[in-house]
């Protein structure tokens, strides 16, 4: 209830600290004025948990082109703005980096609500936003790219895997979600799609909590007794954060074990199970694009950059801080392409770009503005961290217009 | 002219306790009636009843034929029944022509009061009320800064604004100087006449002062009814009081 | 004595008739294989029944099995069959749910002669679910041995699981028969499961179903009753001590959901400042209740005399001053403690499931908090009846001022009222942390409903606050299974606020002149 | 009798210093948007930011009226006014989502998006007429106000007052919120609203659509500083303030207080709901966020700050604290909250007739 309280809900000239020295006019297009990216990602209130780390990782990348002669032979800089987790902050805020700033790109937003409310701002002054969440798709705007999951790049693969003898071989899905869209979207996905390997609805059991849901007995019990129908039962969890814990406990006292009832998770990563004893929870499984276990090199440098930046080597890293890595990436490949950074030409210059990403995976962005990514299945450890049980062998393309969904069949003819 | 207050077979409980035991009592028109009695008879909770505080838990209670048990206390004093609380209740954000103002007989419903131009005439009437309380160099002194007995006299005036036929005063001259309670009691025998007064009052020199009607009250009942005299040598009175 | 029945117990496995002769070397490099592989090489170990097998298998599930480049393996550094000294540059092996179902039913045999009730009750459960017709005969061999009941149960129920896999007709009847006479879930499951594998035996299927279905409705009803009472006993916690501050003393306290708080984090406290000393560890959440009690009584404390006594008679005042000491307090943690939920440990003795007479299956954590929420009631009212300082508190709330006279310091009974109706809030805490986050907006959660629980029960009784808490819990979780839990909870809430407009005191009103002021 | 000159006292003896204040205040809001028309260059240029900003916070300053005229003249505490203006502010973005018609992605004349990807089929009955702006306005109204005479009815028929209304009243926010952070209310869910496109035939994303919109709020404003300056200043507001003050004398005194309290209840809820409606399109985006309690108690306090019981007060309160909330959680996050419960404790403790009291001191009244 107190959301808005933690936060702030606009600021009335510019952002935080040193973007606030430079006065409001100045001749942008100087020569070796520094190339300028914006932050928006909260720093207060409910979201910061998740998005601070994302601000660091922005700023990590700024600091490390930097050391290596900046951009088009320019200094790059950061503008970071604390949105603060409320919605029309958002709004304002990017106002703010495309107005006030002139920033050349923006790197931020984690929920689909912040995203949503600054579109409008970006497509109207025709701005540059990386979006680094995985999400329920069903948008594309020329203004953005999207460099965490579409649905089909997590949520499709990590039912096939449950379905799948390794997997256990579901014949049952219970789809459990907090009551917003992502959930609502991906579920419906899902349904569809289940019911195209011949699930029948009887088998499907669908159920939505509010946010910071605490008290699971009746849900879990329900799941309990749903499993006892003599068929294979495997739940599906797009849980959102807070709810995630007290979730989890009611599933270890329970008794539910991952051997009989295993769970999929969308929204639980590193950080979220930094807060969570996990020996209960061993087994029980989570999908992204990438894991902080992932072996190879392309990770390990990126662990290491990390954990440099931040100085402190206890410190995890995730899917989102990943996709905005990659992002960031290749975004500074495109402006190197294009010798600009105006918004058209930079946006010509992403489509076809290809990194070595963190995952092992080499990423493509593509022109409908997603990038391809693998598919990972992790079952969670006692140690917090992940046990990779399956991968896709090849980065997937994003399908960000669900075939699912029968409204868009229009739209992927045309 | 006004109406008969008819209370017959009248009991209250709270939690057991038996507040009015059966109290009757009949007040006429133009009556005034001085009730006297010990703390705890139940003075208080008869008014209580009468105004539509307190619900009985059995009896009936009529004014001008209609029937009180049913009604809430703002019908029951648009019926034309005024109290004066014990104590002195008046608006201190408001100055005492304010004060007067609301208690102006009128239209009171929300719209009415936001239309609401104050005419010549009840203009007058304020000031003639704010003259017979006294108060008419103070009318845009907010009632916070009035004495005591200014109070009192205030709530007086407004029970006068309201042009009721049954005035329930309770206690008006706790606190007061002899002589404002010479001055109160002429008040209260000149306002009866045109209507029925009950007064609640401990203050026997007062009462007799009024030269009413006395009803005397113990447990929720009547013990004793009569002239001043009459109920001073009533052997159950001074029993009550004495033996106390 | 242990080492007999060991002894005993590898006789009796060697003794299997089913034990095919493999090489246990070939199979053990199983392990290291894949995914699909290492399940196959658990199951064949477990039919094996070689009981150098155990300790290998044990660590492969805590994930302490290795593996060299070549495929050696090695458990701690030494070589797993042969406890040499083992090559470094060793691989932990992985495994995944497959693997750990497999492991499951090879424990099952492997342990079912073990020493320890738990085990074989455990190797029972594993069997249960490994179902294999292999499996009758050790299982009616450990019956014939079998002395603890519980046990027995388990093993029997394991049994008519694996003769329900049998491939003679006539013993899955012998199964089907024992299932139905239970009262379990996963046999309800089992039998709908061999209901499409053997259609011939469907009538008596459906019969066992049908029988399993009766006892399940009644035990259905009792645990929704148990969740309902769960619920209701996280209520009263998060209320009995508003019950105290506003019921009693007519403050009302919005602060009170971050005294909640703080409660949780002073469990969150202690238990770090244990970590460090195993033997008194487990007692970390124990002893948080009383440190709970000790630091929100203390700043209810000061926070009743730095600041509400000044406003006395102003409850509206009071409500929006409290509201920003609560956003001060929880800024002030958050700042602390830092914004992340922070990590509250259950003990083992409040984890898991435990079975009431019935079949009810229960969680033992919340069968804690319910035992805890009626224990900090009566304290709370031995409290307010029994001692001095609740008589002195009952004094002062009837008439102040005769009290003051009668030479009692309200104001010391005022601060040691508010400061007693926080502890109990930080006692609270301590509950809440075993079932929800531990953040710093752990109280503002509970704050309306508590209110909520207070204004319905009856301001001032404690008899109400817990009838009302109940009731509400019972209530919503009746509703939740066919509206929802959102809706459940909306309805619940606009029942009370046309509950209160019929009855503006509550269900238990205090009656009379005093409740009138 | 020579005293005819006796005539009631103006109720607001306003004092020079808030009445100068108020006037300057709306001369300078009236002013924003003609100087950020100015090249940027001028010393008296004034951003789109502050524009948008100031935008809001006459609506703010609306909202803060409506309590004000409940709380501070009536003595009704509502923690439900987050919820009107949060209605006020639904009534107003379905109107916009109608009018995104078939631009939306899916392109669907008639559903928003939301609908389509959530499977709708055809639109629910609530929406029916939100593509006409007088039904709209009517609605964000009319629903707020609806709210504000049910439940003001049943509470105060049932003499619930004070804290017990304030609990209420908060119980009823919070059980919105929940309600509407349900999809399946089809309000969008947590998203809310969002993308609008235009209102009145004009595109919203230019700085002329932005310019009219704040002056609409601005006359809305003035509107309904009027509309409570005349409900203050008539017996209605002597009769507020005396069942603010006495509520149980008044009734004795013939006043159907039920009927006072609820009909002041709901213009209040209904000014609440107005401020909403002008707000969604100033900002863009409605979402139950806005339910949330915690709005609704932080409104209360902009009221306390700068003294309720006074018209002035509580613009000055609003504009004041959203001030302040503006540029500490620019410059220092972390220690906003502090400050903001510093503000309730220190308001109620020290200052009870808020800033207004504070400036008046001087003119001893």
């Amino acid at each position: 209830m107190t959301a808005r309280f933690q936060l702030s809900r606009r600021a009335l000239l510019a952002g935080t600290a040193g973007a606030l020295a430079m006065p409001a006019i100045r001749p942008a297009f100087a020569q070796g004025a520094p190339i300028k990216v914006g932050v928006l990602h909260s720093l207060s209130g409910t979201m910061a948990i998740s998005e601070t780390a994302l601000r660091d990782t922005v700023l990590m990348m700024v600091e490390n082109i930097n050391a290596k002669g900046g951009l088009l032979g320019r200094k790059v800089e950061a503008v970071v703005v604390d949105p603060a987790s409320n919605w029309p902050l958002f709004a304002e805020k990017a106002r703010e980096l495309l107005q006030v700033h002139k920033v050349d790109v923006t790197f931020g937003c984690w929920t689909s609500v912040s995203r949503k409310s600054v579109l409008p701002v970006f497509e109207e002054l025709n701005g540059l936003l990386f979006y680094p969440v995985q999400y329920e798709g069903e948008e594309q705007s020329k203004n953005v790219f999207y460099t965490g999951a579409a649905p089909n790049q997590q949520a499709i693969p990590a039912v096939e895997y449950l379905m799948s003898e390794d997997g256990g071989g579901a014949k049952r899905i219970a789809l459990l979600g907090t009551d917003y869209v992502y959930p609502r979207t991906t579920n419906r996905i899902l349904r569809a799609f289940l019911n195209s390997k011949g699930i029948a609805d009887a088998d499907i059991m669908e159920e939505y909590t509010p946010f910071g849901h605490s008290d699971w007995q009746g849900i879990v019990s329900r799941v309990k007794r749903f499993a006892g129908e003599g068929k294979k039962t495997a739940i599906v969890s797009t849980i959102n954060g807070d709810a995630n814990v007290p979730f989890y406990r009611e599933l270890g006292n329970q008794g539910i074990k991952a051997e009989d009832i295993p769970s999929v998770a969308f929204s639980v990563g590193e950080e979220e199970l930094a807060g969570i004893d996990t020996k209960p929870l061993v087994g029980h499984l989570a999908a992204w694009n990438y894991f902080m276990s992932v072996p190879g090199a392309p990770n390990d440098e990126f662990k290491k950059m990390w954990h440099a930046y931040i100085k402190n080597d206890k410190r995890v890293t995730n899917d989102p801080m990943e996709a905005t890595y990659t992002g960031f990436a290749m975004w500074a490949q495109a402006v190197t392409q294009a010798k600009t950074t105006a918004v058209d030409a930079v946006r010509t210059a992403m489509y076809g770009q290809k990194v070595m990403a963190p995952s092992g995976y080499e990423e493509q962005m593509w022109e409908n503005h997603h990038l391809s990514k693998p598919v990972m299945i992790g079952e969670i450890q006692g140690d917090g961290q992940f046990n990779i049980v399956y991968k896709t062998p090849t980065a997937i393309k994003a399908e960000n217009w669900s075939p699912f969904i029968p409204e868009n069949a229009s739209r992927r003819r045309g | 002219m006004s109406g008969v207050l008819y209370l017959d077979g009248v009991s209250v409980v709270f939690d057991g306790f038996k507040a009015l035991n059966n109290l009757s009592m009949i007040i006429e028109p133009g009556e005034l009636r001085a009730i006297i009695g010990p703390n705890g008879a139940g003075k208080t909770t008869m008014m209580d009843i009468i105004t539509g505080k307190t619900r009985p838990t059995a009896g009936t209670v009529q004014f001008a034929d209609h029937d009180l048990t049913r009604l809430d206390e703002a019908a029951i004093a648009n019926l034309g029944i005024g109290r004066k609380f014990q104590k002195p209740t008046v608006f201190d954000a408001l100055t005492v022509f304010e004060n007067l103002e609301l208690a102006l007989k009128a239209p009171r419903d929300p719209w009415s009061c936001l239309r609401w131009v104050l005419g010549a005439d009840y203009q007058r009437r304020i000031e003639a009320t704010m003259a017979e309380i006294g108060l008419a160099d103070r009318a845009h002194d907010r009632a916070a800064i009035l004495s005591h007995g200014q109070r009192q006299w205030l709530e007086i005036g407004m029970l006068l604004m309201q042009e009721p036929q049954l005035l329930l005063v309770d206690e008006p001259v706790a606190g007061m100087t002899d002589q404002e309670t010479e001055h109160t009691a002429a008040l209260l025998r000149r306002i009866a006449g045109q209507r029925s007064v009950v007064v609640v009052e401990h203050d026997l020199e007062f009462v007799r002062a009024l030269g009413a009607k006395v009803t005397v009250m113990c447990e929720g009942t009547v013990l004793s009814e009569g002239s001043i005299d009459h109920v001073q040598n009533d052997q159950r009175v001074i029993e009550v009081y004495l033996g106390r | 004595m242990t080492r007999f029945l060991r002894l005993l117990a590898v006789f009796l496995l060697f003794a299997a008739p089913l034990r095919a002769q493999e090489g246990f070397e070939a199979v053990v490099a199983g392990l290291a294989g894949g995914f699909a592989a290492q399940a196959e090489a658990v199951e064949r170990l477990g039919a094996l029944g070689d009981p150098r097998a155990v300790p290998i298998l044990r660590a492969l599930s805590e994930g302490r099995l290795q593996k060299s480049p070549e495929g050696a393996l090695a458990i701690d550094g030494r070589d797993a069959l042969t406890g040499a000294p083992a090559p470094t540059a060793t691989e932990a092996i992985r495994i995944n749910n497959r693997v750990r179902g497999a492991l499951r039913g090879a424990f099952g045999r492997l342990e079912l002669a073990s020493a320890s009730d738990a085990e074989r009750a455990a190797a029972a459960a594993g069997l249960f679910r490994a179902r294999s017709p292999e499996n009758i005969q050790i299982l009616e061999d450990a019956l014939g041995r079998e002395a603890n009941p519980g046990v027995r149960a388990t093993m029997e129920r394991a049994l008519a699981a694996s003769r329900l896999a049998a491939p003679d007709a006539g013993v899955r009847r012998q199964g089907i028969l024992m299932l139905g006479g239970t009262a379990s879930p996963e046999a309800r499951g089992l039998l709908l499961e061999a209901r499409t594998a053997s259609p011939d035996l469907a009538p008596e299927i459906d019969a066992a179903v049908a029988a399993i279905d009766q006892r399940l409705q009644l035990r259905r009803v009792a645990e929704t009753a148990f969740q309902g009472l769960s619920l209701g006993s996280v209520l009263l916690l998060a209320a009995l001590g508003l019950a105290v501050t506003f019921g009693v003393m007519g403050v009302i306290n919005m602060a009170h959901g971050e005294m909640v708080m703080l409660g949780a984090y002073t469990t969150v406290v202690v238990q770090e400042a244990f970590r460090g000393i195993p033997w008194l560890f487990p007692w970390a959440l124990p002893l948080s209740v009383p440190a709970a009690f000790l630091v929100t009584a203390a700043v209810g404390a000061g926070l009743e005399r730095g600041l509400i006594r000044h406003l006395y008679g102003r409850p509206l005042e009071t409500l929006l001053m409290t509201f920003g000491v609560g956003m001060i307090l929880q800024q002030a943690v958050r700042l602390a403690f830092g914004a992340q939920n922070r990590e509250v440990i259950s003990p083992a003795w409040m984890q898991g499931v435990i079975t009431l007479p019935g079949g009810v299956e229960v969680t033992q954590n919340r069968l804690w908090i319910i035992i805890f929420s009626l224990l900090v009631l009566g304290l709370t009212v031995a409290a307010i009846r029994f001692t001095r300082f609740g008589l002195e508190m009952r004094a002062v709330v009837q008439n102040r001022r005769i009290a003051s006279t009668m030479g009692i310091r309200t104001g010391r009974v005022d601060a040691m009222t508010f400061a007693f109706g926080s502890g109990i809030a930080g006692m609270a805490g301590v509950a809440l942390s075993q079932i929800d986050n531990v953040s710093p907006n752990l109280g503002t959660g509970y704050i309306i409903d508590s209110f909520m629980v207070v204004v319905f029960g009856g301001v001032g009784s404690l008899a109400g606050t817990m009838i009302g808490a109940f009731t509400l819990g019972l209530v919503n979780k009746l509703l939740e299974p066919w509206a929802g839990a959102v809706l459940a909870k909306i309805a619940v809430l606009v029942g009370i606020m046309l509950f209160i407009q019929r009855r503006p005191k509550g269900l238990f009103a205090l009656k009379g002149r005093a409740a009138e002021q | 009798m020579s005293a005819t000159t006796i005539t009631p006292a103006p109720r607001i003896q306003g004092g020079t210093i808030l009445r100068g204040l108020l006037l300057a205040g709306l001369a300078i809001l009236a002013m924003l948007p003609v100087l950020n028309r100015l090249p940027p260059e001028s010393v008296l240029y004034v951003s789109d930011f502050v524009v948008a900003v100031s935008g809001k916070w006459i609506c703010y300053g609306i909202l803060a009226l409506a309590i004000d005229l409940a709380w501070g003249y009536a003595g009704i505490l509502s923690l439900g006014h987050g919820a009107f203006f949060a209605l006020g502010g639904y009534a107003m973005g379905m109107h916009l989502m109608r009018l995104i018609g078939p631009r939306g992605v899916y392109g669907h004349p008639v559903l928003p998006d939301f609908m389509v990807f959530l499977g709708y089929t055809e639109l629910p009955w609530p929406w029916w007429g939100f593509s006409s702006f007088p039904y709209a306005m009517l609605m964000a109204l009319l629903v707020p106000g609806a709210l504000a005479g049910i439940v003001g009815w049943l509470a105060f028929r049932s003499r619930i007052t004070g804290v017990y209304l304030s609990i209420i009243t908060q119980a009823m926010t919070y059980a919105l919120m929940l309600a509407f952070f349900r999809n399946d209310m089809g309000f969008g869910g947590n998203n809310g609203f969002t993308d609008f496109k235009e209102l009145l035939g004009v595109p919203l994303n230019t700085a002329g659509a932005r310019a009219a919109l704040f002056y609409a709020a601005l006359v809305a404003l003035g509107v309904s500083l009027l509309l409570c300056r005349l409900v203050t200043q008539s017996k209605l507001g002597r009769v507020l303030v005396a069942v603010r003050d006495a509520e149980s004398r008044v009734r004795f005194l013939g006043y159907n207080t039920t009927s006072v309290k609820l009909s002041v209840f709901v213009l209040s809820a209904m000014l609440a709901g107005l401020a909403g409606a002008l707000y969604v399109p100033l900002i863009g985006i409605i979402n139950p966020g806005e339910f949330s309690p915690g709005n609704s108690i932080e409104a209360v306090i902009w009221v306390a700050v700068g003294g309720r019981g006074t018209l002035v007060g509580a613009l000055l309160g609003a504009f004041s604290v959203n001030a302040l909330k503006t540029w500490l959680t620019s410059f220092a996050p972390d220690l906003w909250l502090f400050v903001l419960g510093g503000l309730f404790v220190a308001v109620t403790l020290f200052l009870p007739r808020g800033l207004v009291g504070l400036l008046r001191k001087g003119e001893g009244r």
